[in-house]
């Protein structure tokens, strides 16, 4: 285990390229498979540390829950291969960006600004009381103040707006928890055909393997590449097979 | 006398960032040499500039030396001056000048706060057109504020005659994008 | 291309007298000529600034041109202006910022697809900085690439000298034609 504060990292695409690279691992599908435990053990640290930001660190966390319940359950015919590449080269690429970063901040350190005057020339016969050519008056000034005034509004109310964010992911989760609860007998193909978009199903998975970690839900599959079935666990105690590891 | 490049190349990054004539005293502070040295450095720099057909000058009198226009470019420079820094307000610059006509005083910091952008040259060319100065203050931060000549020509006696002024200044945003800046 | 000495004198007249970057636009305006010849001018001027020994340099970015002191006269400059060091940047800025250079002019959502987070309170910060800024466009989502100041602060002649910056830029401009061809 390592001995790491969440603070230090910056973004979920940081905290996974470290996890990688301190498993000597390159940037692949297995590897990535291989530390989404670990990144799954930070993510809860991160809930408490910054609610701000935990909808990017979510969004990360279910695809590479995806990515490894793909490598070792290959019969939940997830999908996912396109989840698993785009995320490949995410981090690659985040990875040169942030090599090039660590150059770039070496530069700044040195301190060889090269300065500008600060005050600018102007001809003694042009040191006057200069106002636009064209005119200005108090109703432009209140109008242009007043646009001013306006556009802070969505500033103000970011930190905000990224919460409601990582709120209704969270609720999204707790609502598909319920759902599943109350539908016992439910298949997997069930829910997946339910889900609006590939996020949406994600995000059911995620909540599934948490009910199933959780000993609320089990699921049963016969054989290989077969239907999954969804029941509750106070219903059905026969063939449990935690998806967890 | 023989110099070495190095100080005329100081020379002259000294007399460009000034834009004004530097004594001769000062030069040699800065340059960690002798009276002699610098006056010789000047007048290689000032040969410089007239062989390579430049259109800058180094002039030199009563031991002060300015780095300056050719007097032949004046007319080059007058247009310039008048077509950027005195010609129509850009949209950033009517931005920044609303704010500092309805929060002003406030520091460049405090601007910067509430437009989300730089306001260094913006702040520069407003008060080159005599539209805002900074005000008298002891803390070390300058306050910028309009003009008296600026207030006078939008037809007030008093800058809180603008429309709506306690309404827009005590604006809730404004309170809280600047308690941003303290923190 | 053959350009006369007398447009190398305007512009460097120009440049001077400006002290902050300006347009080829408005240089193309002020010296009458075609904008190749203010791009060729400005070239020679640049490397006659070099091959002088000149303490100046002449700064290209972004059809802007600026006339500087060089990087190894900083601290000579800060002593004599008295100027305070830069702040640090913080490691999501540093990150945002490579990105935006190497990538830029680039939207909100694609620097976010990169970062893996939100980035609208780091690309603030960075416009406050000078560092970033929008590029002026008529389509709806601002695009947002690295300054003149930038260059400066990191002592680059352009912004080509970055560290690996043909293989980075090649990168982007690779999937950018991928990208393109299969929408």
């Amino acid at each position: 285990m390592y001995n790491i504060t969440l603070e230090k990292w910056q973004g979920p695409m940081d905290l996974l390229l470290q996890l990688i690279e301190q498993e000597e691992l390159d940037i692949s599908e297995v590897s990535l498979a291989q530390v989404c435990d670990q990144y799954l053990k930070y993510l809860a640290q991160v809930e408490e540390l910054n609610p701000a930001e935990v909808a990017d660190w979510l969004v990360v966390a279910a695809k590479l829950l995806l990515i490894k319940s793909r490598l070792l359950l290959p019969g939940l015919a997830l999908g996912g291969e396109e989840e698993a590449k785009e995320l490949q080269e995410q981090l690659k690429l985040f990875k040169a960006y942030l090599e090039a970063g660590q150059k770039i901040d070496k530069l700044w350190r040195q301190g060889q600004i090269e300065y500008i005057r600060e005050k600018s020339i102007i001809l003694e016969e042009l040191k006057r009381f200069s106002p636009p050519p064209s005119g200005l008056d108090i109703s432009i000034l209140e109008q242009t103040f007043r646009k001013i005034l306006a556009i802070l509004e969505p500033i103000i109310k970011l930190p905000q707006i990224t919460l409601q964010k990582a709120i209704s992911l969270k609720e999204k989760i707790e609502h598909l928890r319920n759902f599943i609860k109350d539908h016992a007998g439910l298949t997997w193909q069930h829910l997946k055909t339910k889900a609006r978009d590939k996020t949406e199903m994600i995000v059911s998975f995620l909540a599934l393997l948490e009910l199933v970690k959780q000993k609320e839900v089990s699921v049963e599959q016969n054989g290989l590449f077969e239907e999954i079935s969804i029941s509750r666990s106070d219903s059905i105690h026969q063939n449990i097979r935690t998806l967890d590891h | 006398m023989e110099v070495n490049n190095k100080l005329i190349a100081k020379l002259e990054v000294i007399l460009f960032a000034a834009g004004k004539p530097v004594g001769f005293k000062r030069l040699v502070e800065l340059c960690e040499v002798k009276s002699g040295e610098v006056e010789e450095g000047l007048k290689q720099l000032k040969s410089r500039y007239e062989t390579t057909g430049s259109g800058l000058v180094v002039l030199i009198h009563d031991r002060e030396a300015v780095l300056a226009t050719a007097p032949e470019q004046a007319n080059l420079v007058r247009q310039f001056l008048k077509k950027e820094e005195l010609g129509e307000l850009t949209r950033p610059q009517l931005e920044a000048l609303s704010v500092v006509a309805y929060r002003g005083p406030l520091t460049k910091p405090e601007l910067e706060q509430i437009r989300g952008v730089n306001c260094a040259l913006i702040l520069r060319n407003l008060q080159i057109r005599g539209l805002v100065e900074t005000e008298e203050s002891s803390s070390t931060m300058p306050k910028y504020k309009v003009t008296m000549d600026f207030i006078r020509y939008l037809g007030l006696k008093d800058i809180k005659e603008l429309p709506k002024y306690e309404e827009l200044i005590q604006h809730a945003n404004l309170e809280r994008i600047l308690a941003e800046t303290s923190s």
